[in-house]
């Protein structure tokens, strides 16, 4: 069972303060064009970082780049004391196995901005899948887990229906269950909720709230101010692939110290 | 009937007799396998057909059996296509082929044949010969189906010089994968004759339809058909003992009157050899 | 044509129950297709004509085709031509999704390896290939494992006792229809969209799991119409394997009449098993179809159902 | 080999000008992968090893090879077989879009009629089909135009005249290809987005011009590379037009071979001329690919880039 | 030329006040699922209508019934003087060829929610294919009209990109200027921002905005309140396929009369 949006969960409550995530001198470019010109951010156990940023700041790439979607040019990514898709041997990195890799991401939810369900799997399917697969969960947990999480995610009577039978709230929310099934240390949300229409923007932040709640690291990209002020532990902006400023939401929302950060919060709000 | 077989004999074998000189003359590695593998084309009636029972007969299996007998080794009677026959040969898969192979100068150049039947071709026509055809001269100017890749094709080919002294246009080959494709073309109208072995020419006639389909057109100048050639058993060039083996065998075969007894049982004694020969097509 | 009457209306419109009953309701008269129709009535008739006069000609002798319909041979012909078929599309299908992984994968090693596959099994004729496996034993009489271009041999086998014809006839068909499956499977894995394997390789899965669990079933929806050709195809290339005398129904049914110079009956025959083999294909691959459609749109009727809503209309405009 | 070697190198990473200079540079040692490269040098080396020993083979005549190769006769079949190709590929694709529509359609009629077409053509054996066609005449000895069912007639021909071997074998590879044309099609057509017929009846297009503007363009993607397998079938597939004594490559091989018994020469002959034939195919193939591809995903380099990209990465490793 | 957002149209100055879509009665049902329980609606040419409501009220429907893209099962709905679908002969409704339909359709320009442009065609083909292949306007005029349209939606320099290169916010731009190509006296938006990142909105309203300024007929369905109070002459609200209340902007928006309404503006505001 994986109560995670009713209880706090044993990372807050064993390891506070300890950086799960580091982020060092990061950079990335595609062919000519430098996209991360060099990121340093950290994120503790229990914390919730929102990013922000115009579009085309690099902001998905970064979060692509700590779960090794995308490799990184230079600096280094730690998650949970662990080098990100590569092994340090004699002082020199080597790739490492895509079994590897995929061990590594285990520990590392990721949602879509537009929700990447499985479309011919039912959503409880889509759930249990990596469990089962993955995991090796027995297939009678992994059902229960996911009832329990479709539960929690207000999605109890969907269970049955197909990606295509469901609206787009309902399947982020499914996304969220699915990344949480695998029961990662954190949590990276790409602009959950701006495939959505505003009505069902809600139901999807309700349930980002519950797991904040619950001591869930998370990093999410939003343009959800709201979310950010409420939620987040501290707010990143980042423009043209740097960290224009970072700090407490009041700090950065409230009173901005950058111009360009001034200038992209009255366009938002 | 629909199934027109010779209702298989007793294997004749048993009534033939060792012949020693021949049997002397089979190469070890025969007489040690104890059986030689014959590559036939079944079936290809009369030569080899099939019983009732899925069982191998016809003149070309009789006559191999009888030869087995005097040889003293099995003949293994194996299905192979026609046209892969002597790639099979040069495989390895089998050692000769029995299967009314056309003794030709051409393929002499690869294979050795053991002369055992001389027969021409005959023209197959629709019952009641709508066109009238009397000889090949009648052909000329007309579509006529042929199996590709057989005398047959030659020598109409060659006929064009007579037609144009006829003063009439050549033949019109149709050239099909099959004999059984010619006689359907005949029947359908794409051709006038179908220009075939006279032996099959002769089977087709009594049996396609219940004998109602065809005609044989009877050339009283040529009663054992066209341009008789030599049918004989094919087998590798640098197989030289192995031809000589045969060669007694079928001479000794033909003196004891097997080899006639199983001509007349398929109405075939028109077409028998007088002795057994060796590569005499061709000549 | 019951089609043409003016008769036939439209399935009832809105319950009148539901909403403001109905001063307004939209009764149109339904667009007419009178060239449908009449093309229909025509191609039908042509049909029927054509299967008359064949079934009355008098040049097809019918207690022939009765005969052999289910003789022994034929149906011996007939399971095996079966079991080829099933035997080489199962084996083909594996090999063919890996010689598409490797087109796939970004290995240029294996990329390459694998388009020249392609392009020698693709490029060549089928029967050629037939023939260079039943007669490998002219090219080699014997096989041996070994280290090439030394004298080192591991093994030495002869070519005709390892690869007996039927062994031939699988490999043959085997190795050249996985080229064309390779293609098939290709286009389907390209019609999958990449955030499919993002989101599984971000849930931790391998690639191998990511493929089978999500890749391939989804890539299923457009592979399976032309595997159906496919599979299809191939129960009727298996007569090319009479090359190597292996003898599977059109192989049988041609040395039958042969003998009994009932050409066109047996081509009857054949054409009978073929069509009914096609036709027992065709159910699977139509609920697979619908499986693997599941979640892509929505599905229509069955055809049972169709039937149905078609006679009730028929029986409704009459 | 060179793969196995140590000093293979990933291409340079980001260039140290931009951003930070690269202290913390990610060099890393490639994930190497040796079981592929042993793989694929052991394909190469039985390739390698098969292609010598097939050409040094004592069975083989290279002479007759050379003499064949370009023979009037041959390159005359092969000129037929391309042209057959051609002709039937275009017919029958014109006629598998209308079934395949017809498939499509709401109408049940022309619904039924385009199943019952698949089901024959596709149930039946070429083979058949041609023989058919070819000896329609055994069946009817004239065609007549009329009304069915009754004694009036327009016009009454000769069937032997008025289908020649050539025509039949077009109309026989036309009809069937079509069949399986109409599959590939519809599979194509399922896979196009419902919202793009509604923009194009929004932007009020008609059925027919969203049909070749748009819906078809999209479903290329999904149906070239089957469409390819097609093309490369049919070349190989016109050889059963023998049955009809059309003669066209394969048929023109066969004859010369039975008469002067080189059949593995010949089989060679043929196979060059249609790898050839299928290699010249697949270039529009992949053209046409990557242009119904464009908008769907980033393209990858053609194999000619791929190649100097292979080149270069060896070079540097060495 | 087709300068549609820069000068008023003929259609305002002509023909105040004309009804361009009359709408008596509407009704439709999916099976058993009656969506639209008849529905009485009037666009005068010129007008702007928003359309608000919750979720599966029916507003995407009515829409589509306008253009005919789902056919009513009762009511009328007349465009421009014409029965839309139908044609009366005898005291009888008649359906309509296609190609009729086609015809009546060139009036209506639609957006969609999901844009829906054609893949395969660049930016610029996306908006010449109706011109030329339906319009039958030469190839030259259609090309300059599509560049000016690309101008006036702030795209000029994305004429040649295929939609795959385009942001959302840009693909719905390309979206409108192919509606407009064929030069309709009516447009439907199908909530056409609401696919987008809240950052790309702005552009998109923007666009509206200045087309019904120029005097087009406009029926928008949306949740962006903003764009409803600046620019509807009216704001129509439906719930379970009824109209509960419609009027003014400021009095629908700012004061509405029923608790239904009321209860949906606290929800998306
Ligand atoms: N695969 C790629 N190839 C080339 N350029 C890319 C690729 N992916 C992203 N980019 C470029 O990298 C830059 C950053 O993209 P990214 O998606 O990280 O931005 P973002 O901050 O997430 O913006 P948005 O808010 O629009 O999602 C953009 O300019 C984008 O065009
Ligand atoms: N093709 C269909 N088949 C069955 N039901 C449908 C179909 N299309 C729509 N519906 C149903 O009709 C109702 C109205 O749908 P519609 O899309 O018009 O709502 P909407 O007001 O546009 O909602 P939204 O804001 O979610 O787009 C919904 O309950 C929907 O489930
Ligand atoms: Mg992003
Ligand atoms: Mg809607």
């Amino acid at each position: 069972m994986n109560p995670v949006l009713e209880s706090p969960s044993p990372v807050r409550t064993d390891e506070i303060r300890r950086p799960l995530v580091q982020a060092q001198g990061v950079r990335k470019s595609y062919g000519p064009i430098q996209v991360l010109k060099g990121i340093d951010l950290q994120v503790d156990a229990g914390q919730v970082m929102c990013l922000l940023g115009p579009s085309g700041s690099g902001k998905s790439t970064f979060l692509r780049c700590i779960n090794h979607l995308e490799r990184i040019d230079g600096g280094r990514i730690n998650f949970d004391g662990e080098l990100i898709g590569y092994a340090q041997r004699n002082g020199k990195l080597h790739e490492m196995k895509p079994r590897e890799v995929a061990r590594q991401r285990r520990g590392i939810g990721m949602v879509f901005q537009r929700f990447n369900l499985f479309p011919h799997l039912t959503a409880l399917e889509n759930i249990i899948a990596a469990p089962i697969g993955i995991r090796k969960v027995p297939k009678a947990q992994a059902v229960a887990q996911a009832h329990a999480l479709l539960e929690q995610v207000g999605l109890g009577d969907k269970a049955g229906l197909h990606p295509a039978k469901l609206s787009g709230g309902q399947q982020q929310r499914v996304a969220i269950a699915r990344a949480l099934a695998m029961e990662p240390k954190l949590m990276l949300f790409d602009e959950p909720t701006s495939a959505l229409d505003p009505e069902l923007v809600g139901d999807v932040l309700d349930v980002m709230q519950k797991l904040a709640a619950s001591g869930m690291t998370m990093i999410v990209v939003t343009h959800e101010i709201g979310f950010a002020r409420n939620v987040a532990d501290e707010v990143v902006f980042m423009d043209a692939g740097i960290v224009v400023e970072s700090g407490a939401p009041a700090k950065v929302l409230g009173n901005p110290s950058h111009e360009r950060t001034r200038a992209f919060l009255e366009n938002v709000i | 009937t629909d199934e027109p077989v010779a209702a298989g004999t007793p294997a004749p074998e048993h009534s033939v007799e060792v012949d020693s000189a021949a049997a002397a003359a089979l190469p070890a590695k025969y007489k040690d396998a104890g059986a030689i593998n014959v590559a036939a084309d079944m079936p290809n009636p009369p030569m080899e057909m099939l019983d009732k029972n899925n069982n191998p007969t016809g003149l070309d299996y009789d006559l191999s059996q009888a030869m087995g007998g005097k040889l003293g080794v099995k003949f293994n009677f194996q299905q192979q296509a026609f046209d892969t026959a002597i790639p099979s040969l040069q495989a390895g898969k089998h050692d000769i082929i029995f299967a009314g192979m056309n003794d030709t100068a051409e393929r002499q150049k690869v294979l050795n044949f053991v002369d055992y039947f001389h027969a021409g071709f005959k023209i197959l026509v629709n019952a009641s010969n709508p066109e009238g055809i009397g000889s090949i001269i009648d052909l000329c100017g007309k579509p006529v189906a042929v199996q590709k890749a057989t005398v047959q094709v030659e020598y109409l080919v060659s006929f064009a010089q007579k037609c144009s002294d006829a003063g009439k246009p050549p033949i019109e080959l149709v050239q099909l994968p099959t004999e059984l494709d010619a006689q359907t073309a005949v029947r359908s109208g794409k051709a006038v004759a179908d220009v075939v072995d006279a032996s099959v020419a002769a089977y087709a006639a009594a049996t396609a339809g219940d004998g109602k389909l065809f005609e044989l057109v009877k050339d009283p100048e040529f009663p054992n058909g066209y341009n008789p050639v030599y049918t004989g058993i094919g087998l590798l060039k640098e197989n030289q003992d192995l031809t000589e083996a045969l060669h007694l065998a079928l001479q000794s075969l033909i003196e004891d009157g097997t080899y006639t007894r199983l001509m007349e049982k398929y109405d075939l004694a028109d077409f028998a050899v007088t002795e057994a020969g060796v590569n005499n097509g061709g000549k | 044509m019951a089609g043409n009457s003016t008769a036939l209306r439209q399935p009832a419109p809105a319950q009148p129950e539901a909403g403001e009953p109905g001063a307004h309701d939209i009764v149109a008269v339904p667009l007419r297709h009178p060239g449908r129709w009449v093309l229909a009535s025509l191609i039908l008739l042509v049909l029927l004509g054509v299967a008359t006069s064949l079934w009355r000609n008098p040049n097809i002798d019918h207690p022939t085709i009765a005969k052999y319909l289910f003789s022994d041979r034929i149906v011996a012909g007939a399971v095996l031509t079966v079991a080829l078929t099933i035997l080489t599309m199962v084996l083909s299908t594996i090999l063919g999704i890996v010689l598409a992984l490797m087109r796939l994968s970004a290995n240029p090693v294996l990329n390459s390896v694998a388009w020249l596959y392609v392009w020698i099994f693709r490029g060549t004729p089928l029967l050629v290939q037939i023939v260079f496996w039943g007669y490998l034993g002219l090219l080699y009489k014997q096989l041996s494992l070994g280290v090439p271009f030394t004298e080192f041999t591991v093994f030495t086998v002869d070519t005709n006792a390892l690869i007996p014809a039927f062994v031939a006839g699988v490999i043959a068909l085997t190795t050249n229809q996985a080229a064309y499956t390779a293609e098939i499977v290709r286009a389907g894995m390209l019609s999958v969209d990449q955030g499919q394997k993002e989101a599984c390789y971000s849930l931790g899965m391998t690639p191998l799991f990511t493929l089978f669990k999500v890749e391939l079933p989804q890539a299923m929806r457009v592979i399976i119409p032309p595997m159906g050709n496919e599979t299809i195809s191939m129960l009727k290339d298996t007569a090319l394997l009479s090359l190597i005398a292996v003898a599977e129904l059109y192989t049988v049914a041609a040395r039958i009449s042969s003998q009994n110079l009932h050409q066109v009956e047996l081509l009857i025959v054949v054409s009978i098993w073929y069509l009914a083999l096609t036709s027992i294909l065709s159910v699977p691959q139509y609920y697979l179809e619908r499986h693997y459609g599941r979640g892509s749109r929505t599905l229509g009727p069955t055809p049972i159902g169709r039937a149905v809503a078609l006679a009730n209309r028929v029986r409704r405009s009459k």
